[in-house]
């Protein structure tokens, strides 16, 4: 068994930027990751909305942050059981590692929705119909293509899969998606300016900084459309493209368009290992993310002491807002350890 | 207090000699209106105006309702100038919102393409030798008697107050679409807070009423009228207007649009008719003056000399509640003294309270 | 009334305080998850009488929701009430118990009751 | 007067009235019956079939061998009570004939038999006479102490749930339980003073001072005698009207008596057959698994019989016939429940018009109708596809592009003139194509096409036509490991009796059995019959649906209806296809092309 001041459960942004916060306040930190590699989401990003920052940049921070003296990291270390121990917390892993520590960090993060679900809208069933990641990494090759290896002529984004839907149980909004929608199409348009893009949706939400401009400036430089209806079923045409159908809300008329390429804006969901931990520890709330005891004076903390919380295993939370989430979740550890040794 | 945007725009009068373009449907509708205008003009203020003989149509109706080319339309305005320029005048006043609207789009044509001007000068010349200069100034009476309407108010016998209760009138004040809003900052207040009619009804002592539909066309809407199958569309319009002033109890309409007027007036005996629905007091309608009646009246005009008897909607009532004294029996007597005959009953808007 | 060769047009504009909200409300009663609509439109795309006609769900359920009636029974005899927009509603609307009632409640058909 | 005392006048005239009520209902229910209906008993009535209702009449209505079946201790309580009754009756009225020497005694003679027959043992047989009376007795009355703990606490007789009464089920039920004791206490006290008894009553009887017998006698078979009078004069209008109903409902059933589209005669016969044992609400899914327990057929039964129908009663029903499959007294609950939603027609009005025909494709075997629904499932139809591919199947998809419902949707809410408008509509499309077959994916165009349409050729669900297609050899599947549990689609199973071709077709799959197979299988909560239901509740029927269903975490639930799919796929517990996905995804004409599907595969998140 092997003492830590604290262990970080989870090698994200939230992870990560927590362990660094603390390592430099002198504590020992353990930072363990399930996965080969670090970095959890972020891994597959290309840029982050709203400044098209290369995520690759963010990576190199981060990866220069997890080097810190005081941290030591573990790769492959999926947590299995987290337990109480008198005063001290025992975290154990699938590849046998055993810590305990006066204090853990819970930032397991999230899991996407699995578009399976939505059978209707033909993921898994039909080529063309790919997830919001799946884009992504598209993108960061340089490749947006069809099944067939074509250039797509025309590109559909589709919003709210997963996310405020009854039938699956999601009754929440994912907040990141609206916003990365935009994020896409301009992506998209700057690779292929002849593409024709198109975002379906529901509501815009539109309420981070710069947001609005970057909506703006996806209408006003980049072409794209925005029609507010809800695609309702896919179905293949003669030549292997797609054929989205929805009701135009605002002419009152349904539409129906063909598409090379659909992209389901997938929602956020609680990782496994946020609703397996959160179970074994109890502090699971709604839809299985993690509750704190208080949302607006102690966001880190949850009933348990020496138990934290940071990042996107609480709620859907963009880069920016996890950052400072962990940030402040390492002020709080912090103060917590101190008022241990005195 | 609060910011009041509409005194950034103001209408420019000129002070003295003008030449007055009547009305079509003015003079034809409301036979004393324009008579009593230039009377007020010249014997109150003092001031020289032109009543030309030789006047004509603006074609404004025709050009609204799409049928007058503009060419055509441009010419017609040149001659009326032409007849200004002859007569030695350079202030054009047109009774009439429609010619006032129509005169100032088309000199603000000629500002933007002087060419057109150039043409419009040799059409004119080809036409019938005539020769025009652009008037100096374009203001609508309306403005005029805005102008002076202080110095009008020590010459009234009577005010806009209910000698019943002694309170002031309700007034529902309606400016024709085109007398502010086609140029809204070259009139008092724009489009949004017309001050005109406010102004006067304010110094007179009445109350102005601001409802819901208070900036909505009257219903005349040109073609809509013009065009038998498009009538029930302009009759809704007014009925909205109508609809929408009846809970607040106005005493009467005033107008300075002779369109207005006479929609306002005539399709309440049309909304009668048709759907059995009456506004104002007693199944009376609501009556609608004109400005110039209405300062005519309230100066001690004799109403019958003024024409109020050519209405649809009786002013008898208003009459008695301003305290305006009228001799019943000479309502329908002619300038030769005959007695001209009185006007059928329409079936549900009644002419005399309490029969 | 005179016949003066045309009629005056009826308002187009949906007048909240002289509508019938009342019916509405009926609806709700029975079809609870009616208040949950977004008029996303989905139900509309997915129709199988919209292959037919020009069946608007959503349009006919706003409409019924304002009080505005008119023309609104006949719209609703186009639904065959197979359900499949039911199936794709995100926010579980039973949009095709929406449809019965109003359906029910527009033309006022009755149940057969036994002798 | 020998053989009479007054106390027989309230027995009498009880008797005499309820003979009158249920005679005159007899007469005006079946002067009510449908045509149809009426030609179906001229028919059959001389007919072999009379003596096979009889002989149901014996195990149904007097030994209740269904309700033992499902439950014996519930089968006993019915039995002693109805058999046992039967029987003392029988029984008294063979001891009075020889008692009296007559056949035609009075009629109360053997109801209050020992009460006369003080020297109760001077005829032939008297002892064992005596003694089956008192044993029948003792069965009735140790049925009427079930029934009093069934009342009190119905888990101890295995029911989760039992009927709430009426106020006239409350008096019969009352002076039902007093009539066996008050018998009992009558025939002891008259034993215990002349000695007339048999083992029980006699041994009650000593138990009963001798001071008090005397007086006590005539009072208790007073008591006795009302107790009958009010169980005579409630019944015809309480739920004990079943008891003769149900003989009449035997006959007309066996006569061929159909339930129909309108309501009629044979209607109320049903209605007034209910017994209410409440054996329906337990069957029923909105009770155990949506916490519903007051719209159940029992209640919409009583509810229609006493005329106080609310909307939410007829029309909150899943209609998956799990009601009627365990109904003891055999009633078509759904078909009832089904003529009471029926709405009334508006005349001369035209439904449907706009819906132009679908041009239909001539010279083709088979014609695919996916249905509404499977519009929304597309690995249906694209499995269907492959399958008809492999198979090489001239076929032709009739509602790729521009379907028209079948109709049934339209009918299960009442609205039969509309539904019979898309019928016609689809049947002229589907019959002028000249095919040999029609298939589909949906268990209700199935059951629609099977039931409402009068088509020029057969219609299989594709269950039975895939299974048709491996038994003929003309698609082979792998053999796979994955293993599977069936789901019974309401209206494919209850609804049309298919049950064994979807397990042939997975016999080549590792097909493993729940707890709630065939006729007893669950409804998914999808259905398209509650038009009441919220989504909230339909859930909570899906999710129990599904946990018993995936209790031995098979790889893969196996439907055969789009509806079911569509409710289990987003309970998020297994991996749900439909019974074409699974056979298209391991066929072995492209098994050449591809390797057969494997478990890892199967695994959803």
């Amino acid at each position: 068994m092997n003492k830590a001041d604290v262990v970080v459960i989870g090698g994200g942004p939230a992870g990560i930027e927590a362990a660094y916060n603390l390592a430099r306040d002198n504590h020992k930190v353990v930072l363990v990751e399930k996965e080969e590699e670090i970095f959890g989401h972020m891994q597959t990003a290309y840029t982050l909305f709203p400044n098209f920052q290369d995520a690759s940049e963010i990576r190199s921070s981060l990866l220069q942050k997890t080097k810190h003296g005081n941290i030591t990291l573990y790769n492959n270390a999926e947590v299995t059981q987290v337990s109480r121990e008198n005063d001290f917390w025992r975290v154990q892993t699938i590849n046998g590692l055993d810590f305990i520590a006066p204090a853990v960090l819970l930032a397991s993060g999230f899991k996407t929705f699995d578009a399976r679900y939505k059978e209707e809208l033909g993921y898994g069933i039909y080529k063309g119909v790919i997830t919001s990641v799946e884009f992504e990494e598209m993108l960061k090759v340089g490749k947006i293509q069809t099944a067939n290896g074509e250039k797509p002529r025309r590109i559909a984004f589709l919003n709210c899969v997963g996310s405020r839907d009854e039938k699956v149980g999601n009754h929440y909004c994912s907040r990141v998606c609206c916003i990365n929608a935009v994020k896409l199409s301009i992506e998209a348009k700057k690779q292929l300016p002849e593409v024709e893009a198109y975002c379906f949706y529901m509501d815009i939400r539109m309420s981070g900084q710069f947001y609005e401009e970057l909506y703006r400036k996806s209408q006003e430089d980049f072409d794209v459309n925005y029609i507010r209806g809800r695609i309702s079923e896919v179905a293949p045409t003669f030549d292997n493209r797609l054929q989205v159908k929805c009701e135009d809300t605002l002419s009152q008329t349904p539409l129906k368009m063909t598409v090379d390429l659909l992209v389901l804006m997938i929602g956020i969901e609680a990782s496994e290992g946020t609703a397996r931990i959160g179970e074994q520890v109890g502090v699971n709330g709604e839809y299985n993310f993690s509750k704190s005891i208080s949302l607006h004076t102690a966001d880190n903390k949850t009933k348990h002491r020496g138990f934290f919380l940071a990042g996107t295993c609480k709620r859907p939370l963009t880069v920016p807002e996890t950052m400072a989430d962990a940030r402040a979740a390492a002020l709080e550890i912090d103060l917590y350890l101190k008022s241990l040794s005195q | 207090m609060k910011k009041q945007y509409w005194t950034e725009y103001e209408s420019k009068v000129a002070d003295d000699h003008y030449y007055y373009e009547r009305s079509c449907i003015r003079q034809s509708f409301f036979t004393g209106s324009e008579e009593v205008f230039i009377n007020i003009v010249r014997d109150l203020l003092g001031k020289d105006i032109a009543d030309d003989m030789n006047l004509h149509t603006c074609s404004g109706i025709g050009y609204y309702s799409g049928v007058v080319p503009l060419d055509t339309t441009m010419t017609v305005v040149a001659r009326l100038f032409a007849l200004m320029t002859e007569a030695g005048y350079k202030n054009f006043v047109p009774s009439c919102i429609t010619s006032f609207g129509l005169v100032n789009e088309v000199v603000d044509m000629w500002h933007h393409f002087p060419e057109k001007l150039e043409q419009i000068r040799g059409y004119l010349k080809e036409a019938n030798g005539k020769e025009f200069d652009v008037p100096e100034n374009i203001a609508h009476p309306c403005d005029i008697i805005y102008k002076y309407r202080k110095e009008l108010k020590e010459k009234m016998k009577y005010s806009l107050t209910n000698v019943h209760t002694g309170k002031p009138l309700k007034v529902v004040e309606h400016i024709g679409c085109h007398y502010a809003k086609i140029f809204p900052r070259q009139v008092k207040g724009g489009a949004e807070f017309p001050q005109v009619l406010v102004g006067m009804i304010q110094e007179w002592g009445g109350e102005v009423v601001d409802y819901p539909e208070r900036r909505h066309c009257c219903g005349f809407g040109f073609s809509q009228y013009m065009v038998l199958a498009n009538r029930g569309y302009s009759a809704a319009n007014s009925k909205k207007k109508l609809e929408s002033m009846q809970p607040f109890k106005p005493d009467f309409i005033l107008a300075n649009c002779p369109g207005c007027t006479m929609f306002m007036d005539r399709w309440q005996y049309t909304i009668a008719e048709t759907e059995g629905i009456t506004y104002g007091e007693n199944g009376m309608g609501i009556p609608v003056l004109t400005y110039e009646e209405l300062a005519a009246i309230l100066l001690g005009y004799n109403p019958w000399d003024v024409g109020l008897q050519t209405h649809q909607v009786q002013v008898e009532p208003l009459l008695d509640k301003m305290g305006i004294k009228y001799d019943p029996k000479d309502k329908y007597v002619g300038k030769s003294g005959a007695f001209l005959g009185e006007p059928e009953k329409p079936t549900h808007l009644k002419v005399k309270a309490y029969e | 009334m005179k016949d003066l060769g045309f009629s005056i047009s009826q308002s187009r504009t949906i007048d909240l305080d002289k509508s019938d909200l009342s019916a509405y409300r009926r609806v709700v009663e029975k079809v609870p998850s009616a208040k949950l609509c977004l008029m996303c439109g989905a139900c509309t795309a997915t129709c199988t009488a919209r292959n037919h006609t020009d069946f608007n769900f959503r349009k006919v359920h706003l409409l019924f929701r304002r009080g505005q009636f008119e023309g609104l029974a006949e719209e609703l005899d186009k639904c065959m009430l197979c359900g499949k927009c039911r199936l794709v509603c995100n926010r579980g609307v039973n949009t095709r118990a929406i449809i019965y009632n109003m359906r029910i409640i527009l033309e006022n058909l009755n149940y057969k009751s036994i002798k | 007067m020998m053989n009479y005392h007054p106390f027989v006048i309230p027995f009498t005239v009880g008797a005499l009235f309820l003979f009158g009520v249920v005679f005159y209902k007899f007469y005006a229910w079946i002067a009510a019956l449908d045509r149809k209906q009426k030609f179906m008993v001229k028919q059959n009535i001389f007919s072999f079939k009379t003596i096979r209702a009889i002989g149901e009449i014996f195990r149904e209505a007097l030994v209740h061998r269904n309700i033992y079946r499902k439950n014996p201790v519930l089968g006993y309580m019915h039995m002693s009570l109805a058999f046992g009754w039967f029987l003392l009756i029988v029984v008294g009225k063979i001891k009075a004939s020889l008692y009296a020497g007559t056949f035609f005694e009075p009629p109360w003679l053997g109801i209050f038999f020992n009460f006369f027959a003080v020297d109760g043992h001077a005829f032939s047989h008297s002892e064992m006479l005596t003694f089956t009376m008192d044993f029948l007795l003792l069965i009735i009355l140790s049925g009427l102490a079930l029934a009093i703990i069934k009342r009190v606490k119905s888990s101890l007789l295995g029911m989760r749930k039992t009927t709430k009464h009426s106020r006239f089920d409350r008096i019969a039920l009352s002076s039902l339980w007093f009539i066996f004791p008050l018998r009992l206490m009558a025939e002891s006290t008259t034993a215990s003073l002349h000695g007339n008894g048999g083992f029980l009553t006699n041994s009650v009887g000593h138990l009963i001072p001798s001071t008090i017998a005397p007086y006590a006698e005539l009072p208790l078979w007073w008591a006795y005698s009302i107790s009958l009078f009010v169980f005579f004069v409630a019944l015809p209008y309480s739920r004990y009207m079943h008891i003769p109903t149900e003989v009449v409902l035997i006959f007309l059933r066996n006569w061929g008596a159909d339930t129909g589209e309108q309501l009629s005669g044979y209607t109320d016969i049903q209605l007034n057959s209910c017994s209410r044992c409440g054996i329906c609400i337990d069957a029923c899914q909105l009770n155990f698994a949506a916490g519903i327990s007051n719209v159940q057929s029992v209640y919409f039964v009583r509810d229609a019989r006493y005329k106080t129908l609310s909307d939410e009663v007829v029309n909150n029903c899943l209609m998956c016939g799990r009601c009627s499959n365990e109904c003891p007294v055999g009633l078509e609950l759904t078909l009832v429940r089904q003529q009471f939603r029926n709405k009334q027609e508006i005349p001369g009005k035209f439904y449907y018009e706009y819906t132009e025909p679908v041009e239909s494709k001539a010279g083709v075997d088979v014609i695919y109708y996916a249905g509404c629904m499977t519009h929304l499932t597309p690995s249906i139809i694209i499995s269907m596809k492959k399958i008809f591919e492999a198979a090489g199947v001239n076929y032709w998809f009739m509602d790729e592009d521009k379907g028209v419902c079948c109709g049934r949707p339209l009918r299960q809410q009442g609205f039969i003139q509309q539904s019979k408008n898309l019928v016609i509509k689809n049947s002229r499309i589907i019959n002028s194509a000249r095919a040999k077959l029609l298939v589909t994916s949906c268990p209700i165009c199935y059951k629609s096409f099977r039931e409402e349409y009068n088509l020029n050729l057969p219609v299989m669900h594709h269950t039975e036509y895939i299974e048709g297609l491996l038994a003929d050899g003309r698609i082979t599947l792998n053999a796979s490991n994955v293993t599977v549990v069936y789901h019974d689609p309401c209206e494919l199973g209850r609804g049309a009796n298919i049950y064994e071709q979807p397990r042939n077709i997975l016999r080549n799959f590792s097909l493993i059995e729940s707890n709630y197979e065939k006729e007893n299988s669950l409804c998914c909560g999808g259905s398209l019959s509650d038009a009441i239901l919220d989504l909230r509740l339909q859930l909570k029927i899906r999710d129990h649906a599904l946990g018993e269903l995936t209790k031995d975490k098979p790889d893969v639930l196996v439907t055969a209806c789009p509806l079911c799919k569509k409710s289990f796929v987003h309970g998020n517990k297994a991996r749900v296809m439909d019974i074409a996905e699974i056979v298209a995804g391991n066929l072995k004409v492209i098994a050449s092309k591809k390797r057969p599907v494997r478990k890892e595969e199967l695994q959803l998140v």
